[in-house]
């Protein structure tokens, strides 16, 4: 199947070279990499490694804007998963606690998606109620506190090394890998996208509509749960207070630098999970860029409106040239 | 065409138009003139490039080459607001107003009367309910229009445009939905205008209509102009010859004779079956090889019908069954799980997947049928699309083309195809020919009759009452939201038909289009 | 009318939750409560009307709260440090927060790109210009300030309607009249209902689009003015997170987030509503900061789910009167 | 006059944005429950209208007093004028607000962020010596006062040592993710962390992320890099145990305890309260048994 290589990505993968070159101004020793305790160590690797949530995040959403929706909750949900998970370590296996974790991410995922699919509630709303109230309940487990733990295999999750990766980047991998498997390898891309592209005509085709936007809530809970577990696991505690604050903020944008339209439709996991790496690149040049901290928003948005402008369609810029190389090539 | 030494000073001039879509080529120089106080139809197979000219016309595309002129002065407009202001008024093939507004905002969209700033609502209704008096139509229109029929909507988009004429109307497929009585009043309406000395351009499949109400007709095929020619002294098959570049097969011989439909099997049945202020319970055989039509005016009920045996509406009531065994029909899963087929009639909103490609739209309910365990790989998918594409003469014949930039009647074809992939045992058929050109037309009718030889039940619901004569073995006629008559065999013919429907006297009168 | 049923109902839900909050806690019964209510209220109810104009354009505004945290900065900064006169400072900051709306809508338009990714730029660049300006907060102490906080019609029974409330108000008049009485308004409408229908029935969609966004950063403007006026102050970090208070008040005011329907007085009783849900919380008193959060989130569902409930009760007997319309 | 276990008392708390701030509100429980008062506490979420609010329902309850920790300074003098009328005596905590506000509040519990930052860049100007020393800093949440003070104090101690240099400074909003990810990035813009000397952080979560970054990066906190941060939460007195951290400043969660004890002094008695009530900026290091103190801590709902 062609869906999980870039059909479409070359402003994308444009827009990060520009910003690597960049951030290599800014920060000469940008491309360095040596090998430490058997992992790899360089700002490229903090790249990953700290794009990982956001991209995690982006692989669930990018299947909820698909089907036309939309998720706030995702931070709530990581506060919630890596709460249970930093409450559980000390006391539980990793089997036990990455279950309880990801079952909790599961039943946000299914509230959320009860509320769109069955109650029809706008999507926006339906999961403001859970953004609101979810970071609630983290904090209700935690009690306000920052609940850390010692749980070698958790923290191994976190700060751990797999063939010279970090751990959490093998896991956003292997779950980008896994998504890309069950979305493309089954027909569940094309009714996504049917669902999302016109909801009423898939249902009189037979697609059920419903059990489609309710699989891509739940998924996107688990992705987030995951997301949270890491998050907890990175900083060797859960802060239900900050853990995933406005991180779905990030992860739509992820997705619509990805080339997702927020009318839903057509959908790229991959071109997501770039989209995580470009806006997390951009963060990590600003962080060393050693600009003051009171700049770091105008760099931002400066960014993110010069990579839409070059994916914009009316613009005859990349997107035309992009267009003409298709065309010779075919 | 050089129209230079026409005695008559033509209106709206077209010279050398073209216009492309990537690789598409949709226009290549063509010429059309209008005259004023001429009613011109612009005829052509589906696809050959009406409404593109139209919309370059009024700016809504931008020309890649070419001039227009009006009243002999060079225009160029940049938007259907400057189109408007010169004075050309459009109906656009996908009409579709604004549904969330109301009837009489509908009408008078940034021309409402204003007072002080304040847009005078009284007035606006008042102006509106005249307006559309004229149309024969008496609605609330303080009511959004979306909650009327695609036909009133359709009669309020033309009047809006009637209204707003200025020195030319065109009006692409504007009759698609219309019923004869509609129709009817609307060519009165463009006689009064061309009366007055404004230029209408007619888009249509409907070959009688064109006779009927054009003075000239000028033919594109493939993007090019074929020619122009006075429709006096224009043959119907000449005519035909022109559109399809080709003779077209004789269909429309009778076809009852050749088939003795009384042995067939049941392949689904419906008992009492209903919907309390949907459609009044009835009782419908639909048996393997037959074909059923459905007549009845806008609003009788017809799509009510369709969408309870599909599934897409849950009945309250009745039993249905299929090939025997009763079923449970609550969805339209429900519905394609039993093998049923189902093609809308409003196909951007209820059919098509706009942004998907021909392949992903041919395959969706297929796919849907299977389930998501056994995705269709894409070789099969490929070989499908390439398959209906050429069964059906979709064009352009590129399977990886998104739907939404096909013109209207292959996205028709499409929606088809989508239906036949799945090898269904009955099939229900919305307006299948809505839009579709002769051609096509005649195509669409043998495969009708090919796939009932071939043991499917169809239900199709048609307001063209000559085709449904053409195909059907049994006529089911509705009337207020209920079944009132059957009619089988020699009894089939129109005017037994037109009888049935206005058995209470008053044919036709009730325009009562609020869903 | 359009829109009066789904109103109506809204209104039904904050009366009936008004009610029930007024039994458990008689002392909200009081004029004092619903003036503090709307007073309190009073920015997010100007920056909402703005917000219902562009949701039922089809788009959304993330900007709003940055753009009022930018404008407590620069008046403050304006009139403290600047010497600039107060009113001046307004007409300044007003032109200022216009022109960037104006600007965004341009950007949407021209460049065919989502209002939300579009936004989310506006919301960090205003947000970080406020940074630029000043990272402390600046405390006003201009004249006009302690006059307009202090000025307060008296209602009988202790409340207080202040100046900001009666700004609001007539921006929620305002704005309904603007948006159901004109062409503007209808236009706003069409342009929700489909724009591509829009601009081929001749509206000038991208006329439009910029005004609309215009229209709701200068409203989100104001809205800064009187924060500042509530505060008297002016900080880089006010209004975090008010978009998204905003957005849910449209929508629980009976707009639909895909645009084309909704109305300013079903907004202004959103903001209501949230009011009071927060001012319910508030009498309570005793939930920790997490219960707040769970509470909160509890009271929306409760009020949205009411309200579908009764959608759905109000839509049936059309339903069987007249068959399912879509 | 009512006597103390009669009263009800109104707090408007900032939020739970952070551990320390958690403690404060547990801690004003313990406190208010030992004198038996009845303390309504109303969480702000962070945001200044929200605490305008609480305080205008706390009047229209017509509560004894009014506890008051400011989110931000500015702002507050309409809603207090409110109080003042109606004659209920305001407490702030934690933080002062706006001097033009003096004569609207009875005394404020504060300690003295400006103070907290000086005292930290004393003791790392002590600790360093003559020697040259490049320090990194991560800041709190830009724009909020704490986070301004901080920096404001420490930048004064500092400057008295041109040996101190201050290379990089860039915001960790206060939290440990943050922190992590800025020490992380200051460690490779510096060679691999060798040429840093020390960090200072606004707040101990944000050092606990950078400790935690130092050590993944090969490097020894506390030995390789000193470090110094301020509010002495339990955690880094753990990592003082384990020699990772160096110092700490005291910002104590106990200020409801003063606060109630001015309150029912001026109801029963009429006592005017001094106008402010300084808390201790006490500073700990590896040499004040912090074992001892973590466990101490633990307890109180950081
Ligand atoms: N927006 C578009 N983008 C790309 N191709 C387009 C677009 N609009 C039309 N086309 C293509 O241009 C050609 C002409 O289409 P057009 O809609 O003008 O046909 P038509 O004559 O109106 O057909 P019909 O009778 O079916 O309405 C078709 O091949 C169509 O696919
Ligand atoms: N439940 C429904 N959901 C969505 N659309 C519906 C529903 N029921 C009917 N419609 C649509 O409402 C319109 C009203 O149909 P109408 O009353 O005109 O019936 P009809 O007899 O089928 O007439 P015609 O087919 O000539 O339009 C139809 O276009 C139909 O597609
Ligand atoms: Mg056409
Ligand atoms: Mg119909």
């Amino acid at each position: 199947m062609t869906a999980l290589l870039p059909r479409r990505g070359l402003a994308q993968i444009l827009a990060l070279i520009v910003i690597l070159a960049v951030d290599r101004v800014v920060s000469p020793q940008f491309f360095d990499l040596r090998l430490q305790d058997g992992r790899l160590f360089g700002s490229l690797i903090d790249v990953l490694n700290r794009g990982t949530p956001v991209a995690l995040l982006s692989l669930g959403m990018v299947l909820v804007i698909a089907t036309r929706g939309i998720d706030l909750s995702v931070g709530a949900v990581m506060a919630i998963s890596g709460a249970i998970a930093a409450s559980l370590a000390d006391s539980h296996g990793l089997a036990v606690v990455l279950a309880a974790a990801l079952g909790a991410g599961l039943l946000c995922g299914l509230w959320n998606g009860f509320l769109v699919s069955v109650l029809g509630m706008q999507p926006i709303v339906a999961t403001l109620i859970l953004m609101v109230a979810g970071r609630g309940i983290a904090q209700l487990i935690t009690e306000g506190r920052i609940v850390t733990f010692t749980s070698p295999d958790l923290v191994w999750l976190g700060n751990g090394a797999v063939l010279g990766l970090p751990v959490p980047v093998a896991i956003a991998l292997g779950m980008l890998i896994l998504t890309g498997a069950v979305v493309r390898g089954s027909a569940l891309g094309l009714l996504i996208e049917a669902t999302g592209g016109n909801a009423r005509a898939s249902e009189l085709a037979g697609v059920g509509t419903r059990a489609m936007i309710l699989a891509v809530y739940v998924w996107c809970g688990v992705c987030a749960a995951l997301a949270g577990v890491i998050a907890a696991a990175d900083i060797m505690g859960a802060d239900a207070n900050n853990a995933g604050l406005w991180l779905e903020l990030d992860a739509i944008l992820a997705v619509v630098i990805g080339g997702t339209s927020l009318f839903g439709g057509r959908f790229s996991l991959i071109l997501a999970v770039l989209g995580a790496l470009i806006i997390q690149t951009m963060n990590t040049g600003i962080l060393l860029s050693g600009y003051p901290p009171e700049f770091n928003l105008l760099v931002k948005a400066v960014v993110v409106l010069a990579v839409l402008l070059l994916q914009s369609p009316k613009l005859p810029g990349l997107a035309g040239i992009a267009a003409r190389l298709r065309r010779a090539k075919a | 065409m050089e129209n230079s030494l026409d005695p008559v000073p033509s209106l709206l001039e077209v010279r050398g138009i073209s216009k492309s879509f990537g690789a598409v080529r949709a226009l290549q120089e063509v010429d059309f003139t209008l005259r004023a106080g001429e009613i011109h139809a612009l005829l052509g197979e589906n696809g050959a490039g009406k409404s593109t000219l139209i919309k370059v016309i009024t700016g809504v595309f931008p020309r890649d080459a070419g001039i227009v002129r009006l009243g002999g002065a060079e225009v160029a407009p940049r938007s259907a607001k400057a189109a408007l202001q010169a004075g050309i008024a459009t109906v656009y093939q996908e009409v579709n107003l604004l549904p969330n507004l109301s009837v009489a905002q509908n009408l008078f969209l940034d021309r409402q009367p204003m007072r002080f700033g304040i847009v005078r609502e009284a007035e606006m209704r008042r102006r509106a309910k005249t307006l559309l008096a004229g149309f024969g139509l008496d609605i609330d229109v303080a009511a959004p229009l979306g909650s009327y029929s695609v036909a009133v909507q359709h009669v309020t988009a033309i009047a809006r445009a009637v209204d707003l004429s200025a020195r030319v109307l065109i009006l692409d497929e504007p009759t698609a939905s219309l019923d004869r009585h509609e129709v009817e009043i609307l060519f009165n309406i463009m006689r009064q205008l061309a009366g007055r000395g404004i230029g209408i351009v007619f888009v249509s499949h409907f070959l009688d209509q064109v006779y009927e109400i054009s003075d000239r007709i000028t033919v594109l095929r493939n993007g090019r102009l074929v020619g122009e020619r006075e429709t006096a002294s224009l043959p119907r098959l000449e005519l035909i010859r022109m559109m399809l570049g080709r003779e077209l097969a004789e269909t429309t011989s009778a076809r009852a004779a050749t088939r003795e439909h009384q042995a067939r099997e049941v392949c689904a049945s419906f008992e009492n079956y209903g919907k309390a202020g949907y459609v009044a319970p009835f009782d419908l055989e639909l048996r393997h090889g037959e074909v059923v039509g459905l007549a009845g005016l806008l609003g009788s009920g017809r799509t009510e019908t369709a969408r309870l045996v599909f599934g897409a509406e849950r009945a309250d009531r009745g039993q249905a069954r299929v090939e025997g065994a009763s079923v449970r029909l609550h969805t339209p899963r429900d519905g394609v799980r039993h093998g049923f087929g189902y093609c809308p009639e409003e196909r951007k909103t209820d059919g098509i997947v706009a942004d998907l490609t021909v392949r992903e739209n041919i395959v969706l309910a297929l796919q849907a049928k299977r389930g998501l365990h056994r995705p269709l790989s894409r070789r099969e998918q490929d070989e499908i699309a390439r398959r209906y594409v050429k069964m059906l003469d979709i064009r352009p014949a590129d399977p990886e083309r998104p739907v939404g930039l096909l013109s209207g009647g292959n996205q028709q074809k499409v929606l088809l195809a989508r239906w036949l992939a799945t090898s269904p045992r009955l099939l229900v058929l919305d307006e299948p020919t809505r839009g579709i050109d002769v051609g096509a037309h005649a195509e669409i009718i043998r495969l009708i009759r090919d796939l009932c030889d071939d043991g499917l039940a169809l239900l199709v619901i048609s307001s063209e009452l000559d085709e449904i004569v053409t195909y059907s073995d049994r006529v089911v006629v509705l009337r207020d939201r209920a079944h009132v008559d059957e009619l089988t065999g020699e009894a089939i013919d129109v005017t037994n038909i037109l009888a049935a429907i206005a058995a209470d006297g008053a044919a036709a009168v009730a325009h009562e289009g609020r869903a | 009318m359009k829109g009066l049923p789904p109103v109506l109902i809204t209104a039904i839900v904050l009366v009936a939750g008004f009610a029930l909050c007024a039994v458990q806690f008689p002392n909200i019964a009081s004029t004092r409560v619903v003036g503090n209510l709307l007073t309190d209220n009073a920015f997010l109810g100007i920056v909402a009307t703005g917000m219902t104009f562009v949701i039922i354009s089809g788009g959304i505004d993330l900007s709003v709260g940055s753009v009022i945290g930018f404008t407590t900065v620069f008046v403050a900064l304006a009139i403290e440090r600047w010497g600039v006169p107060p009113l001046v400072a307004f007409v300044a900051v007003l032109a200022l927060s216009a022109a960037f709306g104006a600007a965004m809508g341009a950007v949407i338009h021209v460049f065919d790109l989502p209002p939300f990714i579009v936004t989310l730029a506006g919301m960090f660049l205003a947000r970080g210009a406020s940074f630029l300006l000043s990272t402390e907060s600046v405390p006003i102490t201009a004249p006009v300030y302690s006059t307009v906080s202090d000025f307060a019609l008296r209602l009988p029974g202790g409340g207080r309607l202040t100046a900001i409330a009666i700004i609001m108000l007539l921006i929620v008049i305002g704005g309904a009249l603007l948006l159901h009485l004109t062409r503007f308004g209808a236009n706003v409408y069409a342009l929700g209902g489909s724009r591509a229908t829009a601009s081929l029935m001749g509206v000038a969609v991208g006329k439009m689009t910029v005004k609309i966004y215009m229209l709701s950063s200068f409203l989100a403007g104001i809205a800064g003015i009187v924060f500042s006026f509530y505060t008297s102050a002016g900080y880089s970090l006010s209004a975090v997170g008010v978009e998204l208070d905003t957005i849910a008040a449209v929508v629980i005011g009976g707009t639909l987030l895909t645009g084309g329907q909704g109305s300013v007085i079903g907004t202004f009783l959103g903001v209501l509503i949230q009011g009071l849900i927060q001012t319910y919380i508030n009498f309570d008193g005793t939930l920790s900061s997490w219960w707040t959060k769970i509470a909160t989130g509890v009271l929306l569902f409760a009020f949205i789910a009411l309200q579908q409930a009764l959608v759905a009760v109000a839509r049936r007997p059309v339903a069987r009167s007249a068959g399912a319309a879509s | 006059p009512a006597s103390a276990a009669q009263l009800t008392i109104g707090f408007s708390q900032i939020g739970s944005e952070s551990g320390w701030r958690a403690a404060e509100t547990s801690v004003s429980k313990q406190e208010a429950a030992k004198r038996q008062v009845n303390l309504k506490i109303a969480d702000a979420q962070q945001k200044q209208e929200n605490q305008i609010k609480a305080i205008r329902s706390f009047i229209a309850q017509n509560v004894d007093a009014i506890f008051l920790a400011p989110v931000v300074s500015t702002g507050w003098d309409a809603v207090l004028k409110e109080a003042k009328e109606a004659k209920i005596p305001v407490v702030l905590l934690d933080r002062d607000i706006d001097p033009s506000g003096k004569e609207l509040y009875l005394t404020a519990v504060t300690s003295d962020s400006v103070h907290e930052g000086e005292v930290a860049g004393d003791w790392l100007a002590k600790t360093v010596g003559d020697k040259a020393c490049n320090i990194v800093e991560l800041q709190g949440t830009v724009g909020a006062s704490v986070a301004t003070n901080r920096k404001k104090g420490f930048d004064t101690a500092i400057a008295k040592h041109p040996n101190l240099k201050m290379v990089r400074s860039q915001t960790g909003d206060f939290t440990r993710a943050k922190g992590k990810e800025v020490m992380e990035s200051f460690i490779k813009a510096e060679g691999g962390g060798k040429s840093i000397c020390a960090v200072y952080a606004h707040n101990d979560d944000m050092m606990v992320g950078a400790i935690q970054a130092m050590k993944e990066a090969g490097l020894k906190p506390g030995k390789d890099i000193l470090t110094v941060s301020i509010d002495a939460v339990p955690d880094i007195f753990k990592a003082m145990v384990a020699g990772e951290a160096n110092a700490t400043v005291e910002l104590t969660p106990n200020m409801a305890g003063p606060a109630l004890d001015a309150v029912a002094a001026f109801k029963g008695k009429g006592a005017v309260p001094p106008k402010w009530i300084q808390t201790d900026s006490k500073l700990y290091t590896a040499a004040d048994d912090p074992q001892k103190i973590y466990d101490s801590k633990k307890g109180l709902g950081y």
